[in-house]
């Protein structure tokens, strides 16, 4: 009767400061074990840093960016990034790095820069919309 | 993984930045530096010749028509401190210049294409920073 | 009072604390200018961004104030704050911008339920 | 209708919040830091909601909370759990 859900996920907890990705990613895989789809996962406000593709975290702890990369490619979830809180915050990605006239970036795909649109069109497309902060 | 820029480099601060084609002037004298969306990098230098300069280069004439719309944009963000996205700025035109100038219709004739960037641009603002 | 297709902004946060407050009412400016009819409900500490005195930002941050006078530009009317929250915090109504509407304790859950979405920042 | 996520202590400003936005018919679930009101079986929430409020059972392992959750008869959600009780509500709200 509930199947094939379509869930958006808003996450807005930064990687090891708060519990926030964590308790998203498993929730997420978890979405998909019951049958379920991810339409899309918007990261906004500290939840940026998740796009940053420097974490380099000890070995043997989980690399929250290399788990949000896996869950794409796994099930071609969309990870978006607000721009604006992400530009704010220093993180750029290659195009945004050459308007700044900025030497590097550091988030790359299946990470996005986009827009707050993207957040309410995933909100209004979704059946469950769930934040993460 | 670390992503270099190495075609980049030049563009670092202390480099010459007449080579780069990121950042370029506004005018022949090289005084007014423009960002690479073509804003102006330095807000205080505005004045009515540099909106003048920038209206050339998009191949347009400000009109009268056009100054009274600048006006109110710079009114705007004088006010809110921020420039307005497309929806308040019909309805700040209509409120500062009546329901004849305050459609969309009249912006866009105005200036074509996106107005509520074009008109922040030569009025000086900076880049709207909504995450439209 | 409310419409379904609303969206209801719930802010908690006060100014100059966190980037919460901003972050939020980024949110309802650009549902506002896309044409999404926005409610903006006020609890707890996010009831300290309507005072009316407040001056220009911290050294370095930009103020609150003129983005919640600019709500009436992006149509966004709807401004309620929760008539307990502001009795928690023992600040009179007059000390806010105006066209505030308190809401009774017991109307806030109604609040929830009649928006179909909403984002709490 | 409505499901509330807690994911802040009982006595967080997070927590008194949602307690002025919960209704009647909706659900809670506490997870995160929000597990700690296992610690704690008279908190007003519990009785407002008795048969409609969970505690996220990996986050109370996590902290060491499960067996007070269990000795003080608190009901329990796995992860699998949680998305089941996401599929019942098509409103969720988040309170950090």
């Amino acid at each position: 009767m509930h199947h094939g859900l379509h869930y958006g996920l808003l996450v807005m907890g930064a990687p090891y400061s708060s519990p926030a990705p964590h308790s998203a990613l498993r929730f997420a895989h978890a979405i998909i074990a019951r049958g379920h789809k991810i339409a899309g996962v918007f990261f906004y406000h500290d939840g940026v840093h998740n796009g940053a593709s420097l974490m380099a975290p000890p070995q043997d702890e989980l690399n929250l960016h290399e788990a949000w990369r896996e869950l794409n490619q796994q099930h071609a979830i969309p990870l978006d990034i607000c721009i604006a809180a992400a530009l704010r915050r220093g993180l750029m990605s290659e195009s945004e790095a050459q308007r700044h006239g900025q030497p590097a970036f550091n988030v790359a795909p299946p990470f996005e820069l986009t827009g707050l649109g993207q957040l309410l069109d995933l909100q209004q497309r979704a059946d469950r919309f769930i934040t993460f902060a | 993984m670390w992503h270099s820029l190495s075609s980049m480099q030049k563009l670092l601060p202390g480099t010459n930045m007449s080579e780069s084609k990121i950042y370029r002037y506004l005018d022949s004298q090289r005084k007014y530096p423009l960002d690479p969306e073509g804003y102006l990098v330095n807000q205080s230098e505005w004045s009515e010749s540099v909106a003048k300069l920038m209206a050339e280069e998009e191949g347009l004439v400000l009109t009268a028509e056009h100054w009274e719309i600048i006006e109110v944009v710079r009114a705007f963000y004088q006010r809110y401190e921020m420039a307005p996205a497309m929806r308040p700025l019909v309805k700040a035109t209509k409120n500062a210049l009546g329901e004849e100038k305050g459609r969309s219709i009249y912006l866009m004739q105005l200036f074509p294409g996106s107005p509520a960037k074009r008109i922040a641009r030569l009025a000086g603002l900076p880049k709207p920073t909504n995450c439209l | 009072m409310a419409t379904p297709d609303a969206l209801l902004v719930v802010i908690r946060h006060a100014p100059h604390s966190s980037n919460w407050l901003r972050e939020g009412l980024d949110a309802a400016l650009v549902a506002a200018a896309f044409g999404q009819p926005v409610h903006l409900l006020f609890m707890g500490q996010g009831i300290m961004a309507l005072l009316k005195e407040q001056g220009s930002g911290a050294p370095g941050q930009k103020a609150t104030l003129p983005i919640i006078d600019m709500l009436e530009m992006y149509d966004i009317d709807a401004l309620w704050v929760s008539e307990e929250a502001l009795q928690g915090l023992r600040i009179r109504q007059d000390l806010l911008v105006d066209g505030i509407t308190p809401v009774p304790a017991q109307e806030i859950p109604m609040l929830f339920q009649q928006h179909a979405k909403i984002l709490n920042f | 209708m409505m499901l509330h996520i807690l994911t802040k202590t009982p006595d967080s400003s997070a927590s008194i919040e949602m307690q002025q936005a919960v209704g009647e018919q909706d659900s809670v679930l506490l997870i995160e830091e929000a597990v700690s009101a296992a610690l704690d079986p008279a908190w007003a929430v519990w009785e407002q909601h008795q048969s409609r409020i969970f505690l996220l059972s990996e986050d109370l392992i996590a902290r060491g909370l499960a067996s007070i959750a269990v000795d003080n008869e608190l009901p329990m959600l796995d992860m699998d759990g949680f998305v089941a009780l996401t599929e019942q509500y098509a409103k969720i709200v988040t309170w950090y």
